[in-house]
Parts: C-alpha cells; structure tokens; sequence
C-alpha cells in the first residue's frame, strides 16, 4: 500500500534567510524532496541596460557600480575594457597595474563573502561569515582610501584610473598582503576538514563538466566540475599575461568542492597581487580622454574573469556621445540555468546549500 | 562493584538534609517549588546572558555590553520587548492549538527540575525512580512543539515540527541506553543516590556513555549540530515562525530552560551533582551546569548543521549500536565486582573501550546514505 | 557522518572558535570610539566656492543623476555669470564624483563629513548658502591631493593589531 | 589567446553545407538567415574543427527598421570564438528559431530577450517573461519605449 502523497509548492519568497537578497523560488516539495524547482527573477529590476543608453560614456561608469555590488571594481573594470577597445584608447602601465590590484583585491573581497555565506548557509552560526567579514573589511579600508567610497567604487574611467594611489597604500597594502596567508591557513583549519561539513557538501549538487559547459557556467562553478577555462589565462586581457599564476581545478563538481575552488582562487589571486606591487611603474594614470567621448561607430566585446565568472560587455555605438546598446553578460544568471537539474532529487536542506554553492548576487541577475 | 555494597542504612545517614526539611510536607512543597522557578528563570536569563556574550566574544565582536553593567541586563531588556511585541495569530491558524501549544511546550521543562537534587537530598520529590520520570517528562514538550507547527497552518513551521517529531523519536533510546549505564553502576534509580554514589565521577567510569547522552541531549533540545527544528538558513525559524509576543516568549524561554535542564541531568549523572572540595554544594552545581551549557554554545558557534536523513543515520546507526555495546561492557564490569582500590584502572580500561569502540564502527560500520532519490 | 577522520577535523574548528575568546575583538562602538574616514571620502554634502564658480554648468550636464540644479543671470561680470540659484538633490545624488572631477575651475568639491541624515526629504535639497565651506563641513580630498594633506590619516583595520594569528 | 575566426572562411564552410543561409559575411560579422540558423547552430556546434560547445551571451539590438540577435559562441579547447547574428524585419511580432535545444545556457537569455525586446524564441518550453511580470505591455528596450 504506498503511501498517497501529493508535493506541495513551498515558495522560498523574496525574502528569505538564504537567497542572498530578493531572489524566490517556487519549489515543488514531496515531504523534504525537492521534486521541481522554478526560480523567479526580477524583483531587483532597475533598467540598466535602458538607463545605459540614455547615459554618456563616463556617466555609465557609476552604473555598472550597482550591477554586481559585491565586486563592483570588476564591472568598472570589464566596462571601462569594453569602451577602450571600442574607441581604440590605450591605457599607461602604471594604470593598467592599479586596475590588476584592485581587481585581485576584490576578488579575494567577493570571494570571502562567497565562501562565508555558503558556510553561513550550512548552518555554522554566523562565525565564518563573521570572520570573513573581518578580513574583507581589510580590503574595503584600502579601497576606501583609493577610491573614496567603501562598496561602490566608481574608480576607473576610460583610459586608466580615477586618481594615483596615496602614499600610506603600498605600507598597508603590504602589512595586508602578510596578514591574508596566515588567515586563510586559519580558515582551513575552521571548517575545511570537519566532517559535518564533508558530510553535508560532498556528493551533494553534482555538476557534470558536460552539463557546466553546455548550460554557459563560468567562474569557480565551471572550475569547480574539472573545466580548466580562466579567461586571465585563455584570453588575457590588461597585463595578465605578465604575471605567472596557476589555475585550480577540482575534479567532481559538487558543493565542497566549488568551496575549496573559491579558497584555492583566493591563493591565486595572493600571488598576482604580490607579482604585481613589485612590478608597478611610475608614470600617469589616466591618457587624455575627451570628457565626452565619442567612439567610432561598431561594436566590441570586452569580458573579464570576475569573481562570479565570465562578466562581459557587449557595447554597439553609433558614433554618439552615449552607447547605443549596452548588454551585460551576467554570469551569475547562466550560472543559475543548471540550478534545476543539479538540485531536483535532494532535500529543502541541500537545496540551500546548493543555491549558496554558486554565489549569485541579485543586482547582476535582474539588472 | 564498590558501591553496590553500600545498604539503604548507610545512606540515609549520609542524607544532609531530612526529606521534609522545612517543618511539614507542605512547607516543603512551598519552598522547593518557589526555588524550582527562581532557579530556572534566573539560570535562563544567564544562560541567555551566556549564549549572546560568549558567542559574541567567539566571532570576534562584542557581544551585549550597553543594557546595564557589562550587558548583564540584556535578557531582561529581551524579556521586555518580546511582551510588549504585539501578538499575532494567523488567520487560517487553529486558534486553539496556537495558543495551547506553547504552554504545553514550557510546562515539562519545569517539572523536570522536581527530581533535580541542588543538594544533597535537597530535591523537590525524592523519587525512587527519578531518572524515569525525567526520561517519561522530557518527551512530552514534544507535543506542544508539533502542536506548534500544526496549529500555526505554515508550511515552514510544519517542516520544522515534523523534523522535530523524528528526531526527538530516534534520540530517546541512546538516551535512555545511555542513563541505563550510569544506574547499573549506581545501583538506584534515584537521581539523589546517584550523585552520593558518585565517588568517581561516572563520566570518568562511563566516557561513552557521557558522549552518547551529550549527543543526544543535545538532538533532543535541538541545539548545536543538530539544531533543524529552527535551522533559520533552511525553514526560516522553524516551528515558532508564527509566533511572536508572549507566546514567542515561552517558546525562547522552553529553548533554554531544556537546554538547563538537560545540562542539570547531565551534571546528575555524570560530573557528580553537587560533590566538589571547597564551594558550597549547591554552588558546585550551578558552575557545573554552565560548563555544560557553555560547551552547548562552543558547539553551536563553529559546527554546521546536519541533514535530516544524515540525523536519523547518526540515531539509528551509530549512537543505539553503540549505546548497546556501551551497556554490554557496563552490565560485564558490574557482574566482574571490581575492588574498589583498582577504580583508576577501570578508568583507563573504559576510556581505551570508548576509543576502540568509535574507532571501529566509525571505520567500518557507519554508512551515510547517499541522500539523492530518484525524482 | 562518516568518521573516517575520527572528529578530528570538528575538534580543530573548535579550537579555533575557543582561541577566539582570548582575542581583542575587531568591532568598536562607534558613538564612543570614532574612525578616521579616507582623506578622500565621497561624503554625501557638496562644498562649493562661490568665488572661483563661473557658472559654466559643466557639473550639472555631467551629473548622471541631473541632480544639480543651476540658474545664472545673464549679465557678466569680470567673464564670470553671475549664479543665482544652485541646487543639489543630494536625495538624488549617488557620490559618483564625476561633477568634481569635471569642474575645470575647481569650484566644487566633496564634504568630509558622513553623518548627514535629515528627517525630511525636503531638507535633502542643499541650496547656494548650505553649501559654502565652513569648519565644521570640511572639504574632502577626492581629486586633490593638497586638501587631502591637511585632512587626519585614516584609521586602517590592518594596522590596528587585533589579533596575533 | 582567444583567436576570434575569421568570418569569411565559415561563412565558405557555411555555404557548403547549406547553401544560401548566409545573408552577408564581411570581416567580423556574420549574417545568418533566421530560419536555417537552428540547422547552421548544429553544423557549428557538431563539426570536428569548429566544436563550439560554449555559448557566450545571446542579446539582440533594436535597429529601428530590424531587429539583430547576436550570438556569441566559443570553444573551450580550441579556444576560438565567433560572432554569429540574424535579422528579423517584421515588428509586429518577430520570431527566430530557439537554439536551446543544443546550448542550455540560452534558456534564461532568450527568456529575456523576448521580455526585453518582444522576440519570439520558437521552440523554447517555458516562453514566458523573465523579469517584468505577465500583465505588463510594452516592450522596455525597444527603441521606441519610452
């Protein structure tokens, strides 16, 4: 006689402990199990993409701050890419040395909020995430000191950067970089090995390499299933091809190990940082860019490894002072497109971690 | 074994305090049970006192230290503005069951304190059988918190009561197996005599059975590892997302008044009640019960939460076997009458057993299961 | 939980947590114990010179926001016009700094301080006279680094020694 | 480094196969029509040297008088990429053949374009919009909402 149970939908509201801001899903339940999932988008909707064509070039800049509001260096990064090889501007070395800093700066930054609140997800109270925010106020204190604000930065423009960096930077940002080893040897020793965690992260949410490449998963998702594709490395964008580091890989693709893909990263991005504060030049920061550009009439494609993934802008122009079209390739809304197969099958519990596992920020999703 | 020779006559004398100790029974009744409240309701607040510090000071911040002297007066501030909170009942909620379910909840963890001994023979109802009416009380909260999560009509709070349902199921047997061990080597059921025959503290002659009873206490009160009745990431709070106000109030209050109660039970049995050198008895068991309760918080800051089905694997695969085996070797040491002067070697000879025993079936035995089902 | 590790890794997370205990925490309160802010904070007040102001409007077309408001006259004096009304929404204005960095007469600067909260949305909008420097509305040193000499050193979290790992 | 083809030379290899899908090749931008796109799609994704198995991003860009959805396509081995782009004409309701049947990773893009810009994906399960909720009309990105 098998027991006649009929799913029941639980949504999983715009506000909700664990969806890492207003993102819904409308799970359908049997009992504990997930039997189908649909995520529902668009509560953080504010237009970007129209409000980008109604703006100058350097108007756009403060903009693509509010996509993902974690990293927002990375998308002043990836857009300011974008304009250049649309207008054809080349950027001085000292500048193009700052923006790799700063980059690798807020990767670490993201990426500790990445792995903090997965942690936070699997039920350790608070503690890693408060850790994590300790350590990535380090990193806020040295942008605010660069760049004047403390999460939406608006530091680079077209052509370099806003402003050199102050003297007191290098001391701090040395005492910053003997600091951050130390702590993330600290941070294995919290919860890297302990077998609650082991228990609750390994084999859960499997995504295959095939199903991570054919749904355009990028980043430490797609690194975390045994995909060794980094664009710093594929398609070395800036000045990367200077600097020697290695790309992690793990092989299975579940939970734990896009965590330990995310703290592997963190290392990578310790030595680029290291390599480049001993390669930084002097010289000017910023080439002498009209106020009110106006690139030739195209298109161009710049895309940058951001802490998410692969964050790209499609810029068309038309030879006006404001873009024609500006599209974002957000990497975390691909990165949600495997969600529904990699999470049907298991419990509400493994359903959070899963969905943390992958680290999307809302403002990038819904733009 | 040594104490099993001690007769009934020694005991009484070793009594402090008579059984109706203040003039008649009723006087008696009167003052314990004014000192039952009193000790539950402050020990809550500096329990709760302890929580918020502690874990304050663990991750790195501060903790309370604004209402009164070193934050001291924060749960009463807590108190306060939980009962001013305005009281919500959702309106497709069973009005009754709502509003009973809290009390239900509260009421068992009070009357578990009735066979608590603060001092020697200094107890509410000296019960013969004391630890299987501890054992028959603590599973009745269970039933206000399902009431809880049916009445409340909330999905979310009926994932929570249902979790809280199976697990407290599967984690009443390795307790009970485990409070078996400590009463073959204490020889009563009274947790009285338990602590006078405790010459050696039992958790040095029972390490496994100390383990196998924190694990379970703590499933059985959902704190630390094992805290999915209200896992805030996963089903919001649980059986108590509908509640606010007073009736939060009581349910924030059984919260801690089972985690004291449990930590009481544990000191009962295992760390020797109110014995200790200098401090007064009934001091020695309050610095007990917060030890025990801050090794509650410790677990709480750092360890993540377990699966619902991993929680049942742990029950029924790992703690009851063992509970088993703990009794087997417990029920052979008895029958082997140790002498009383070779105690420290039964010590070492338990603690190797406990080794042996996790070592092996942690190896060998325990399989988790795979946790994905074919939808 | 498989033990194959035998609970070894959940005894070193806890030691971790417990050696937590002996640290000074990271947090300070801040009504009581005040950071320095960046010499170069984007503060939410705008500070402007109405000597060196020509009128030009520069800042108001480069404000992606249209938050400044600015009316001349038309009669010049000394080429300079004469600006009779200059509004910020500073409800509307999202710190950016692109109106500071445009200024090619380095009339506008950003204020030093934080704490600007007003209860009314009306008083959000700052007007000519709100505007100008006074001690206690200090010029921040975005975009020029002679004004930010003069500022206090920013309190780094790095430098405070909080813990030794 | 990402070598991004040429696309004069698939466009020859396009031709090939399926002859006349291909409206105009000039150096980086290649035209294909709309309605062999899904069987071209194939060709790329499945032939032994191209095996573009990664799909970048889908947009589409409102051109007054014709609609261009570009695709972005790479391959992670071959670490080569190609930009491939159709046209739609009709306003009223344009429609171009979904290609989620061979890259997964179109299904939320090709939901948003449809919500953005009013384009038909066929072949797509769940057409529905995406970040604008179902009683809304109009479609936002269109160069003539204003």
């Amino acid at each position: 006689m098998a027991l006649r149970t009929e799913p029941f939908v639980l949504n999983m509201g715009p506000v909700h402990p664990s969806t890492h801001g207003v993102f819904r899903m409308r799970a359908t339940l049997d009992g504990e199990v997930v039997v189908d999932i649909e995520p529902v988008f668009g509560y953080l909707h504010r237009g970007i993409e129209k409000l980008a064509e109604q703006r100058t070039y350097t108007g756009t800049i403060p903009l693509t701050d509010r996509l993902d509001y974690i990293s927002s260096m990375s998308n002043n990064f990836a857009y300011c890419l974008a304009v250049e090889k649309l207008a054809g501007i080349k950027v001085p070395e000292r500048a193009e040395y700052i923006r790799v800093i700063m980059a690798e700066l807020q990767r670490i930054a993201s990426l500790l909020i990445a792995v903090g609140s997965f942690l936070n997800d699997c039920g350790a109270y608070f503690t890693p995430f408060l850790y994590m925010f300790r350590e990535r106020e380090r990193i806020v204190d040295l942008f605010e000191m660069v760049s004047g604000q403390r999460l939406t930065y608006n530091y680079m423009r077209v052509g370099g950067v806003s402003q050199d960096l102050p003297k007191e930077f290098m001391p701090a940002l040395h005492k910053f970089m003997n600091l951050m080893p130390r702590f993330l040897d600290e941070y294995d020793r919290l919860l890297m090995q302990n077998e609650i965690l082991i228990a609750r992260a390994k084999g859960v949410g499997i995504l295959t390499r095939e199903q991570a490449i054919n749904s355009s998963a990028s980043g430490p998702v797609l690194r975390a299933s045994g995909v060794k594709w980094d664009i710093r490395k594929a398609d070395p964008y800036s000045v990367y091809d200077r600097f020697d580091f290695d790309i992690p890989a793990q092989e299975s693709g579940d939970c734990y190990d896009r965590y330990r893909q995310r703290v592997e990263e963190m290392r990578q991005s310790l030595r680029i940082i290291q390599q480049a504060m001993e390669q930084l030049p002097p010289g000017p920061v910023r080439t002498e860019v009209p106020h009110l550009i106006r690139p030739p009439a195209g298109e161009a494609y710049a895309r940058i490894e951001c802490p998410k993934g692969e964050l790209g802008f499609y810029l068309v122009s038309d030879n006006s002072i404001a873009p024609y079209r500006c599209h974002i390739r957000p990497p975390s809304l691909l990165n949600l497109t495997a969600l529904r197969d990699m999470v049907r099958g298991w419990k509400v519990a493994d359903l959070i971690i899963i969905f943390g596992s992958i680290d999307i920020t809302v403002g990038e999703i819904d733009r | 074994m040594a104490t099993a020779e001690l007769d009934i006559y020694h005991l009484v004398k070793l009594q402090a305090v008579p059984p109706d100790w203040p003039g008649g029974f009723w006087w008696h009744w009167l003052f314990f049970t004014v000192v039952i409240i009193g000790f539950v309701l402050t020990m809550v607040m500096g329990v709760i006192y302890i929580e918020r510090r502690g874990m304050g000071r663990m991750q790195s911040r501060l903790g309370p230290n604004r209402t009164g002297p070193f934050g001291l007066l924060q749960p009463v501030a807590d108190a306060i503005k939980v009962l001013l909170k305005e009281n919500i009942v959702p309106t497709a909620a069973d009005k009754l069951v709502h509003w009973l379910a809290p009390v239900v909840a509260f009421a068992p963890a009070l009357m578990l304190f009735a066979v608590i001994p603060f001092q020697n023979g200094a107890l509410l109802a000296d019960l013969n059988i004391g630890i299987l009416y501890v054992v028959a009380i603590s599973s009745v909260s269970t039933m206000g918190i399902f009431m809880a999560g049916w009445g409340s009509s909330n999905k979310y709070s009926l994932l929570g009561a249902m979790r809280n349902v199976a697990a407290v199921v599967s984690y009443e047997i390795p307790l009970v197996l485990a409070i078996v061990g400590v009463v073959l080597i204490s020889g009563s059921l009274s947790l009285n005599q338990m602590v006078v025959a405790q010459d050696i503290p039992f958790i040095l002659l029972q390490p496994l059975g100390f383990l196998l009873f924190f694990a379970a206490g703590c499933a059985e009160i959902n704190r630390s590892p094992f805290d999915l009745m209200e896992a805030d990431s996963e089903i919001v709070a649980g059986f108590h997302t509908e509640y606010s106000g007073m009736k939060f109030a009581m349910f924030y209050l059984v919260e801690y008044a089972e985690a004291v109660a449990i930590s009481a039970v544990i000191t009962t049995l295992f760390l020797g009640g109110w014995r200790g050198p200098l401090l007064p008895p009934w001091l020695w068991f309050v610095v007990k019960v917060l030890l025990v309760f801050f090794a509650m918080v410790w677990t709480r800051t750092t360890l993540p939460r377990i699966r619902i089905d991993q929680l049942m694997a742990f029950a029924w695969k790992f703690l009851f076997p063992m509970a088993l085996l703990n009794l087997f070797i417990t029920a052979l040491q008895v029958l082997a009458d140790w002498p009383a002067e070779l105690a420290w070697a039964m010590i070492i000879v338990n603690i190797a057993v406990m080794a042996i025993i996790i070592l092996i079936w942690s190896k060998f035995f325990f399989r988790l299961g795979g946790g994905r089902i074919e939808v | 939980m498989k033990f194959e590790r035998y609970g070894i890794g959940i005894a070193k997370g806890l030691t971790v947590t417990i050696r937590h205990l002996l640290r000074h925490p990271t947090v300070n309160q801040y009504p009581e114990q005040r950071l320095n802010i960046s010499r170069r904070f984007r503060g939410n007040e705008l500070v402007w010179n109405q000597e060196k102001c020509t009128g030009c409007g520069t800042c108001a077309k480069t404000c992606p926001q249209g938050a400044i408001e600015i009316v001349t006259s038309t009669d010049m004096t000394e080429n300079k016009y004469v600006v009779e009304k200059y509004e910020v929404d500073t409800g509307y204005c999202i710190n950016c700094g692109l109106c500071v960095e445009s200024c090619p007469y380095e009339a506008l600067y950003f204020s030093h301080a934080f704490e600007c909260a007003r209860y009314r949305r009306g008083e959000l909008v700052q007007g000519k006279e709100d505007m100008l420097e006074t001690p206690e509305r200090k010029v921040s040193g975005y975009f020029y680094p002679d004004k930010a000499a003069k500022l206090p050193k920013q309190t780094l979290l790095v430098e405070k020694i909080t813990e030794k790992r | 480094m990402t070598i991004t083809l040429s696309a004069k030379e698939v466009a020859s290899k396009i031709e090939e196969n399926f002859p006349g899908s291909v409206v105009e090749s000039s150096r980086d931008n290649l035209v294909v029509r709309g309605d062999s796109l899904l069987d071209v799609a194939r060709f790329l994704k499945d032939t032994e040297g191209l095996d573009f198995d990664f799909l970048n991003f889908i947009t589409a860009v409102d051109y007054y008088d014709h609609f261009e959805v570009v695709y972005l396509l790479s391959s992670l081995e071959h670490n080569h990429c190609l930009t491939v782009k159709t046209r739609c004409h009709d306003r009223e309701n344009p429609a171009v053949p979904s290609v989620i049947s061979l890259w997964q990773g179109a299904d939320f893009q090709e939901r948003e374009i449809y919500d953005l810009f009013g384009i038909k994906f066929e072949g797509h399960p769940n057409m529905k919009r995406i970040f604008l909720w179902e009683g809304f009309e109009g479609y936002p990105l269109r160069k003539d909402f204003i």
